[in-house]
């Protein structure tokens, strides 16, 4: 039963094709395959840029003192895409900053998959950096994805950032 | 898709003129509780967000105070004093995880 | 007689392996051809980090209001690996990180190459970020890299990044 | 390798026991002005690195002045006030670029 009610939010409903374009026009959207890296660099790619500044956030094997098998990332796509362009539109007035773009993965992981991508390109280093952090941590609070935790004994639960 | 339609649940107005359907969507821990993705609701048109959220409580018994939600109209962020129409998409949007 | 006096100081003694492999042991090195990204962030991953941040820096089109056609970075290769090594060293004291590698190019580079390449992964995010940057900013500061830039009229300068 | 000898520039004593040979190397604009990347130059033992760099500035009419520069002796870098010993590498390390 719990994969019934949870199915939906564990796959998308557009196409890879889609997501990209999607993220490279609202620069941000869901992906429920693994997180293609180089073609979302390559759509940052600008002579006029000096810096480019990603992060990831890759699946770790524990969290605070338990061990981590794998989890699963269920997401709200519509509403994460609507946010997720509300969140890029923002950055891009706060920050003096070229371009960016996020994609955030849902589905089961294992240990060490790429959950989210955040890349910022911008002619000088300090917006990068900046609008990179000031995304994931928008990301991390307003985007409509959940995380369930597996542990080695099987059992698993809901987690929150913010508690 | 797992529907359930939980209206004779929801305290609703007799004069049916005043009633509208709309549609849940239920994500982690609240799609555990309710055991379903989605149902369609009949309310009263005067009915708020907040007051939805509590009768489906009553109904799924939601541990999650509505003070930690957040709620979404149509695939956007609403606020809890937003008016409801016939047709929308109402989700309630427990602490999020992604990142 | 510029190309001559210059020469030593546009290419490197050791080998792209040996490169490879003091970035990985030590966290810094010179090199003087394209920076393998893909295999700077391999030598990072780690299980136990849900955090990478990297840095690119690319040679831009333009230097304030002037055009810049290409430019050549020019290295002291033995002090850097040197003074490298402590400033990788020193990150790892102030910082929450697990690991981190840069590489700075040198030789003749084109708009959009890569000149720099920090990468730096930690068990969490804020770290990842404050340390890519603090290595970055020392990096610019402390490592013996010059660099001449090449306008359209075939004019060039030495640069400076404190003045 | 250019090297050239700019020991006849340099004011040493006439005892040569306390005379030492060091390698110079020069990098950006100081190799620029210098014409050459590296020389060998024969200077007191007692010599000490700012006066080094006075000396040879006269020779090769650098423009920077020696409050701009930083000093690497083996390939690390070192204080102004360090001493030279026979064999050392000395750089003058004119403003860095990189990144």
């Amino acid at each position: 039963m719990t994969d019934n009610v949870h199915s939906h939010s564990m796959t998308i409903k557009r196409s890879v094709d889609e997501v990209y374009t999607i993220a490279e026009r609202d620069g941000f959207a869901l992906l429920d395959v693994a997180i293609d890296e180089d073609r979302l660099k390559k759509t940052l790619d600008d002579d006029s840029c000096g810096a480019f500044v990603c992060f990831e956030g890759r699946v770790r094997n524990h969290n605070n003192a338990t061990s981590v098998d794998r989890l699963t990332y269920y997401g709200y796509e519509d509403l994460a895409i609507n946010q997720g362009r509300a969140i890029i539109e923002e950055a891009k007035k706060r920050f003096e900053i070229t371009h960016a773009i996020a994609i955030h993965r849902i589905g089961a992981l294992e240990v060490g998959d790429v959950a989210i991508w955040v890349g910022v390109v911008s002619a000088h280093r300090y917006p990068a950096f900046d609008a990179c952090r000031w995304i994931l941590d928008t990301v991390k609070a307003d985007i409509p994805v959940w995380k369930q935790e597996y542990y080695e004994d099987d059992s698993s639960k809901w987690l929150s950032n913010n508690g | 898709m797992n529907t359930t339609d939980v209206m004779d649940n929801i305290d609703v107005k007799k004069n049916n003129e005043s009633l509208i359907t709309i549609n849940i969507l239920y994500f982690a821990s609240l799609a555990d509780e309710a055991g379903c993705h989605e149902e369609k609701v009949s309310i009263d048109s005067s009915m708020s967000l907040i007051d939805l959220y509590t009768q489906l409580s009553q109904t799924h018994r939601f541990s999650r105070p509505q003070s930690e939600l957040r709620v979404a109209v149509n695939d956007y962020f609403a606020k809890w004093t937003d008016l409801i129409s016939d047709g929308d998409n109402v989700v309630f949007i427990t602490p999020v995880a992604g990142g």
